[in-house]
């Protein structure tokens, strides 16, 4: 009941009064706009004005408007809402990485160099690959990059393909990027059981036969699978001189269980934002780091980070003695194992030693973003793979497989399994029981807003109708699952009962559902 | 980096190496709640016997791969390796610092990170769901309205990856809009965004015409025309609005990257002419670093608002007629358009948005002006200071904002490696043979006090031998 | 509906799960429990077991059911729930400030005594006293300082003074810390219009004439008043050689406005986490410093921070020129002008100069914490003051002043003003009308929660029936002051039209109405 | 601490002194939104020409007095001046440190301060209004069976001040409870606290009497016996059931002081016939911050419930009969039961209580086991390496947990002096002349490689003249 009923909150410039500020701020020293020529000067600046609370206020409530993994199970198939450990936020606010300034001398950033190393290596070794780049600030930029590298590939070896494979069933960014990379995209059907389906495969390679550049494929795929004769697929591209482009944004389901590398592919992005636990920030940021095999490398993005051999490695004095005068005599003696398990140098504080660098790749696509990738989604990342391990990777995917088969297991009874085998760390259903019962999918999704669930992926695969995609990853506990289970099972007796409820759905939301037809047909986009 | 650091340091490597560090067992792994018991019993409900017949589907000979990857690191040790890493960097947290160049270091009010950091932004999806999204849906609706509000424009998005990527963006756009295959760019825009422009044009085929700063001369055939204002070496053209011209006489697009700090003194692209504005958000309450997560600002005239790449928030009701937001003009997007989709961005930088947006909104036009003008006067006075140093002269040709260039008696390198010996972070090292130049910045961030000590320090170092 | 629908939340031990843990921690490498003697040895350890998203949700959910100064407009009476600005969180996280021990030398913590040593000084200067004392850790605490310190300075002067005379409207923590010092309590009755009777003082100073220690009074009162007749109260009390305890929780009509020091008290107490805007964190912690007189400040409570005069100032070398070969010459140069304005010493960095000591006052009382106070209020409250400075503070009591006229002019139809004349940084009214139609106080607090309005507080002072004490504070606008008085003004209409909707209310919070009674009849105090 | 502070500092400070810093006028300040025009409006409604008119009640001559305090700082320059200040302190943060004596450093998971933090924890005042506020309700419902868990008692509290006035508080309640006036306590409790026993009793006319450690020997006029486990030396006794038998035969109640952190190892005090026990929480993921703020940790017998001080909170449930939270018992209370109450507090500690229940939930037994494990193994492994030092002896004829005494070759206060100077915060000083003697202490936090440093060091200063 906070005032106007109509409006959960106020916008900013609802809020304003002039004459408010929220931040103080020292003062000039002379009048600066008498110094400016008049053509350049600004006239009035009409942003909004209020005070410190009101905008604490503001941000506060708004924020308890949203779901998110810190309140809420939110099993969105595809996007891998996991656990953001709060202690990858201590290190990303630490002010030695906070404060680096993207221009900086090499010696002077080592510290944020061996991070980007030590992750391009950890991604390289989790992945089968021979090296990673981390250039790319999103999946979708990493799949421009690697598709990029495979044109300037082929480009050096004298090929001219056009043609990039996307099966149907792919993420609306491998169509949308291949084109963005000047190829034309050619769609392949998946079979029935959900794998790809080999004849179509090898009759498209033949009928756009040298043209084709690369299939770009999703693994698991995005109906939850793997693809059991993904081998053979990549000898078939191979044997067409095609290279095989893998969408990595399902790589929480393989960690640990089996390299891409070795299956065949040849280059990969990598959503740090899903599998490595990057906190979505509401529509990001991300990044979506490629890998690739030897063939690839020279072609990656710039910068790309280089470890040169270390040889002048200082003395290591007494920590202790050396304390009190000079502090870079205690970092000189910081010198440990990197996290490929090499020795490295010191800590260079304040000596001359250079063990990482910034190059550019020989025949390097060329850069993606104004400096050197998101780094504190790098930083985020590295810190996530050193806290788990080798194990722990293992254990992680482990355990979002099995609960994605847990919940199929346990569900499949109520609603109707898109393919009936084991699936990888989401299960895919479809809501055409319900649907023919008169709750659509879209239905089950709102409804189950009132059971305190985050809505699955629901429409997406588009070969699947009514496509309910759930992906509850390692971080939600058996009893989550089971109560999520139960909801779910509630839902389905209630969309055979009472199908209206579910229409009217959501009933406990802050609002219920929006008119987006008009706000597309009459875009109301600022105040 | 304090001593107990390093020290502890090298025994948390030395026990990673020695013996295994996590002191549970990984099924009891704080980021893994799946138990012994657990595993057992959601097992049986599946029936099967172990979570290898889960993973039949992958060919045996490939399944379970080693992995050449340290033990776990407790988060006790993780935060100590963490530290030592952190102070292995020599930055402005430490060392007064005058590096600008496209990333530049101005104050964060101390509520930016309180609210940003808020689980409920941070740990959210992409709004796909507006009746339990309205948090992040409003904020970038505000966030749209602050960006037309400071750039002049009718249009905004939810933002960009960074600002070289909007800027490439922006003439792949304009080439959509016009038809156009050839993109007209300033070689006074930050080379590194040109750069990124080329990765992007040439993706589609798009050839890049980089013209003198004295011609910019588009063409019938560019698509657009690409400037920056204030431009790489921190200059304010005055001629804006004659290039804006010459783009329109071509039939071309008028793109201005800006300094959206400038704006809170320096009339804004809509008022000379631009068609489509970009801008690197970091200024904007975001962290340097090391050079991202930022976040780019896109804005342009309401026609080509179809042609925007990126995710839009509009305004609609509620069945209870209640208002409320919505992603929306999503048929532009490639989830629905897919390989006829203005761009392929999904994941975007919102994290990076909300937080320019809470610096606006704590700012107000009274705050943004202060900075602006700050920084203009901390800038002069180092110009100043330092062009009076015999030896040192500074490039005054052109009126400047916060940047300058800086002609050195001896090599930028030499002086920048003296200089960092002294506590100092240098200008960007420009030389390009014969001459040596350094691109010198100052904010509010730089007190006069700070800056005397660095006009001294040129001036020891700048004769020396 | 998150599970069940009897619960908001579940507690810890209900989502523990046998082996769960929410944070790592390195091995150990011997069998500890083998050393110990077994007599001394735990057994089990009955604590509940989460994952770390489990503690994570459960706190965040937690707190999402919490009302608060981030959130909602919060005129509680009394307590001064103001804006708490962020920047001073920030600065109570400086690791210089959060990982200073307690018992390090006096030379290497300069900088938290500095920081003690100029609230000292700037309390002192706000109420117009001697000195100051930041060793309190609440206001009742600092009331039980101020009394112990006037019974100390009485029998140092050889006087057994055993009574201690206290309105009736004081604050409870006013007579449960009298009597906590050995004190009888003797009330005193205000008269109609608030003022204190000067009559019955005389009486109640007469009749236990020279047994009286102190009078022990509110300023402004807890009607919200400031007692005209305050300097005549002090001759009074003076008069019969008794002292004039101030209760300062009221500070913030004040500062700036009027020195209690001047106007005849001895000592006071503050409430940082009132008028210094110290964050309440749900009870706490605040501090209590009391300030004093000069004849009263050799009885002070230990630990004291003393300056030492600043004899051998160090060189102040180019701060630059020195950079590299040891940060402390870099220290050594900031010398700056202390916050009272005084030339200081450097900052002691690696210095041997120790300007500021911890000392024990002559006659002290003794030690009232295990150290020296709770320094990170302190610390916020120095970084308020700082940066609000002397017309900021001013400012800050005129508009909580103004505001609190505002509502009483606003809202003076349709509740009855305890006393009708203007108010101080609060005012007071009495729910008698709408009592007589059949809602009580209680029932218009619980209504204005459906208002999104936290209740002010109610049935206190006790002196005043169906109390309602509404303290906006200088922090919240006039738009929100009109809707909190728009709100009010509807409320009262409801209680004269639909009373029962007030006696059922809330009706839009978390829970309805609770049952204490039971709660404590058969208290149920753990799980 | 970085140049560039406090070269920003001195000219901040001069800024002060030289000119207004305030950038707006204080109508502006971000912390008083009301403006001018607000103020014109307010005025008018109430019926007055100006604020002073609002003031009149104050004695002309009072009003208004001058206030020497420099002008505001703005928050630039309020952050900039208080790193000047923390840099000042040489601390932990860039120390190795093994001073404990009633402070403690250890290991703070990286989630409670985001918990801890959150605007409605901080911001939210003692919850008066049930309905509003079973955030903090159900956490300090929790928190009082967290320190049952611990401790093995039957009730707890919402927690006191801090362990000193929590121990203060107890043997207050002892006297309440037995209606004796004298406390016996032992001499080996920490001497602040025993101070603060002794403020507190002198305010009632009690009498404090100081056992020695061999004689702790109440008497039918004692209230209770008050003892530590572990001692102010660190000390685990094996009398503790002993003593608290002789109280019970004396007719008075055995109130006993822990280290929450020890209880993760060693028994707890409740089988060993304790009566109330206290503790400080501070290491219960409380920073060390000079001393405080902290939470007293406060429980007892179940017949004592009525005499507890403090806030305490029930279980009860809604209208509806949902489940919830109220503070309740509060008869006890000043605000209630005024000069009869069983004490005058009122705000306590609750945001750190808040901190502490959160570690405990992070580390469950598990953890909380580990982290005393570490304490004894590390603080056992430093004294081995002390041991061995010519010179020095460490005082081994009891078992302690985290902290020793070692008998120094020469004045403590000079090897302090050069430990520091080696980056490292030595031991308590506790030389009583003629011995010269050192309080360490290790926890979690002291790796053994930095213990090794510490022993060198010592070493190296040990000998020298
Ligand atoms: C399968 C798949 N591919 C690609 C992407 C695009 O990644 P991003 O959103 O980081 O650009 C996503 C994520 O939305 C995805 O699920
Ligand atoms: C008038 C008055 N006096 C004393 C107190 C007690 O202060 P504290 O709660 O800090 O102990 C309060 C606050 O509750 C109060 O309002």
């Amino acid at each position: 009941m906070t005032g106007d009923e109509k409006v959960l909150e106020k916008t900013l410039a609802e809020l304003s009064h002039p004459g408010r500020v929220a931040v103080t701020l020292p003062c000039t020293e002379s009048d600066v706009a008498s110094q400016i020529p008049r053509e350049l000067l600004r006239g009035e600046l009409p942003l909004p004005e209020l005070s410190q609370l009101d905008v604490v206020r503001h941000y506060t409530r708004l924020s308890q408007l949203n779901w998110s993994i810190d309140t809420h199970m939110y099993p969105l198939g595809s996007c891998t809402m996991k656990l953001n450990p709060k202690v990858n936020d201590a290190v990303a606010a630490m002010p030695g990485f906070a404060e680096a300034h993207p221009m900086q001398p090499a010696e002077d950033v080592q510290g944020a160099l061996a991070v980007m190393y030590g992750l391009q290596r950890q991604l390289a070794e989790i992945t089968g690959m021979a090296d990673a780049s981390l250039a790319p600030l999103a999946g979708a930029q990493g799949e421009l990059a690697g598709v990029l590298v495979i044109k300037a590939y082929l480009e050096s070896i004298g090929e001219q393909r056009t043609t990039i494979l996307v099966p149907d069933s792919a993420h609306g960014t491998n169509p949308a990027t291949a084109s963005m990379a000047g190829f034309d995209v050619v769609a392949v059907r998946p079979q029935a059981d959900g794998d790809m389906d080999l004849d179509a495969l090898r009759t498209a390679l033949e009928e756009h036969g040298p043209t084709v550049a690369a299939l770009m494929i999703t693994l698991p795929s995005t109906l939850g699978l793997f693809d059991r004769s993904i081998v053979q697929i990549a000898e078939m591209v191979h044997a067409h001189g095609a290279q095989m482009y893998g969408d990595g944004a399902n790589m929480n389901a393989m960690t640990g269980q089996v390299k891409p590398g070795d299956l065949g592919f040849d280059v990969m992005h990598i959503n740090l934002h899903k599998t490595f636990s990057q906190p979505h920030g509401g529509g990001g940021p991300g990044a979506g780091p490629i890998v690739v095999k030897a063939h690839l490398v020279p072609f990656l993005p710039s910068p790309h980070v280089e470890r040169v051999d270390a040889g002048m490695q200082p003395q290591s004095p007494n920590p202790i003695q050396q304390r009190g005068t000079s502090r870079s005599s205690i970092r000189r003696a910081a010198s440990s194992v990197d996290h490929e398990g090499n020795q490295t140098l010191p800590g260079t504080g304040n000596t001359e030693a250079t063990l990482f660098r910034l190059v550019d790749p020989p025949y390097s696509i060329g850069k993606l973003a104004s400096f050197h990738g998101n780094f504190v989604v790098l930083l985020r990342a590295h810190a996530y793979i050193l806290s788990l391990g080798a194990d722990g990777l293992r254990a992680m995917s482990g355990a979002a497989v099995l609960n994605a088969n847990y919940v199929q297991a346990r569900l499949r009874d109520a609603y109707e399994v898109a393919h009936d085998r084991s699936c990888m760390h989401e299960v895919l259903f479809s809501g055409r029981k319900q649907k023919a019962q008169g709750a659509r999918t879209l239905d089950i999704a709102k409804r189950m807003i009132d059971y305190g669930y985050h809505p699955p992926t629901i429409y997406f695969p588009l070969v699947v109708d009514e496509a309910m995609l759930i992906e509850p990853t390692e971080s939600e506990s058996k009893e989550t699952l089971d109560a999520f289970c139960d909801a779910m099972l509630a839902i389905a007796h209630e969309a055979e009962a009472t199908p209206d409820l579910l229409r009217d759905a959501p009933h406990a939301a802050p609002l219920r559902r929006l008119d987006e037809a008009s706000a597309a047909r009459k875009p109301v986009l600022r105040w | 980096m304090p001593a107990i650091e390093s020290i502890l340091t090298t025994q948390t490597r030395s026990d990673v190496t020695s013996e295994p560090v996590s002191p549970v067992s990984v099924d009891q792994h704080p980021y893994i709640p799946m138990t012994d018991a657990d595993r057992a019993a959601m097992l049986a409900a599946i029936g099967v016997q172990s979570c290898d017949d889960l993973f039949t589907d992958i060919p045996e000979a490939y399944r379970r791969p080693p992995l050449a990857l340290p033990d776990a690191l407790s988060e006790l040790e993780l935060l100590v390796e963490m530290r030592r890493l952190a102070a292995q960097n020599r930055t402005a947290a430490e060392y007064a610092c005058f590096l600008g160049a496209g990333a530049y270091r101005h104050f964060r009010p101390s509520i930016v990170d309180p609210l940003v950091m808020r689980g409920e932004f941070l740990t959210s999806y992409t709004p796909y769901q507006p009746e339990v999204s309205q948090g992040t849906l409003q904020t970038i609706f505000e966030f749209q309205s602050l960006v037309c509000d400071l750039t002049g424009m009718d249009v905004a998005n939810a933002g960009m990856y960074d600002g070289a990527s909007a800027l490439a963006e922006a003439c792949l756009m304009a080439c959509a809009v016009t038809g156009r295959r050839r993109i007209a760019i300033s070689e006074r825009v930050h080379p590194n965004w040109v750069a990124v422009v080329q990765s992007y044009a040439h993706g589609r085929d798009i050839a890049v015409d980089v013209m003198p700063h004295g011609a910019l001369a588009p063409t019938e055939a560019h698509a657009c025309l690409a400037v920056a204002q204030p431009d790489f070496l921190g200059r304010m053209s005055l001629d804006a609005a004659a290039w804006g011209d010459s783009a329109h006489a071509a039939g071309a697009l008028y793109v201005v990257a800006v300094d959206p700090i400038s704006l809170g003194l320096y009339r804004p692209p809509s008022q000379y002419g631009a068609d489509i504005v970009v801008a690197e958000g970091q200024s904007l309450g975001v962290p340097l670093s090391f050079g991202g997560p930022w976040v780019g600002l896109f804005a342009c005239r309401e026609k080509y608002l179809r042609q925007m790449p990126g995710r839009i928030v509009g305004e609609t009701v509620d069945l209870d007629g209640k208002r409320g937001y919505v992603l929306t003009l999503q048929t532009r997007e490639q989830h629905i358009r897919r390989e006829r989709a203005t761009s392929n961005i999904c994941t975007s930088q919102q994290l990076s948005a909300l937080a320019a947006s809470v610096y606006l909104a704590a700012l107000g036009p009274q705050g943004l002006r202060r900075v602006a003008e700050l920084c203009y006067e901390r800038a002069h006075y180092a110009a100043d200071r330092i062009g009076a140093i015999a030896g040192f002269e500074v490039e005054r040709d052109e009126p400047f904002f916060q940047e300058f260039v800086v002609r050195t008696p001896r090599a930028a390198a030499e002086i920048n490696r003296a200089l960092i010996e002294r506590g100092i972070i240098g200008g960007l090292d420009l030389s390009d043979a014969p001459r040596d130049r350094l691109l010198v910045c100052a904010t509010e961030m730089n007190s006069r006090v700070e800056i005397d000590a660095f006009a001294d320090a040129l001036a020891g170092i700048g004769g020396a031998r």
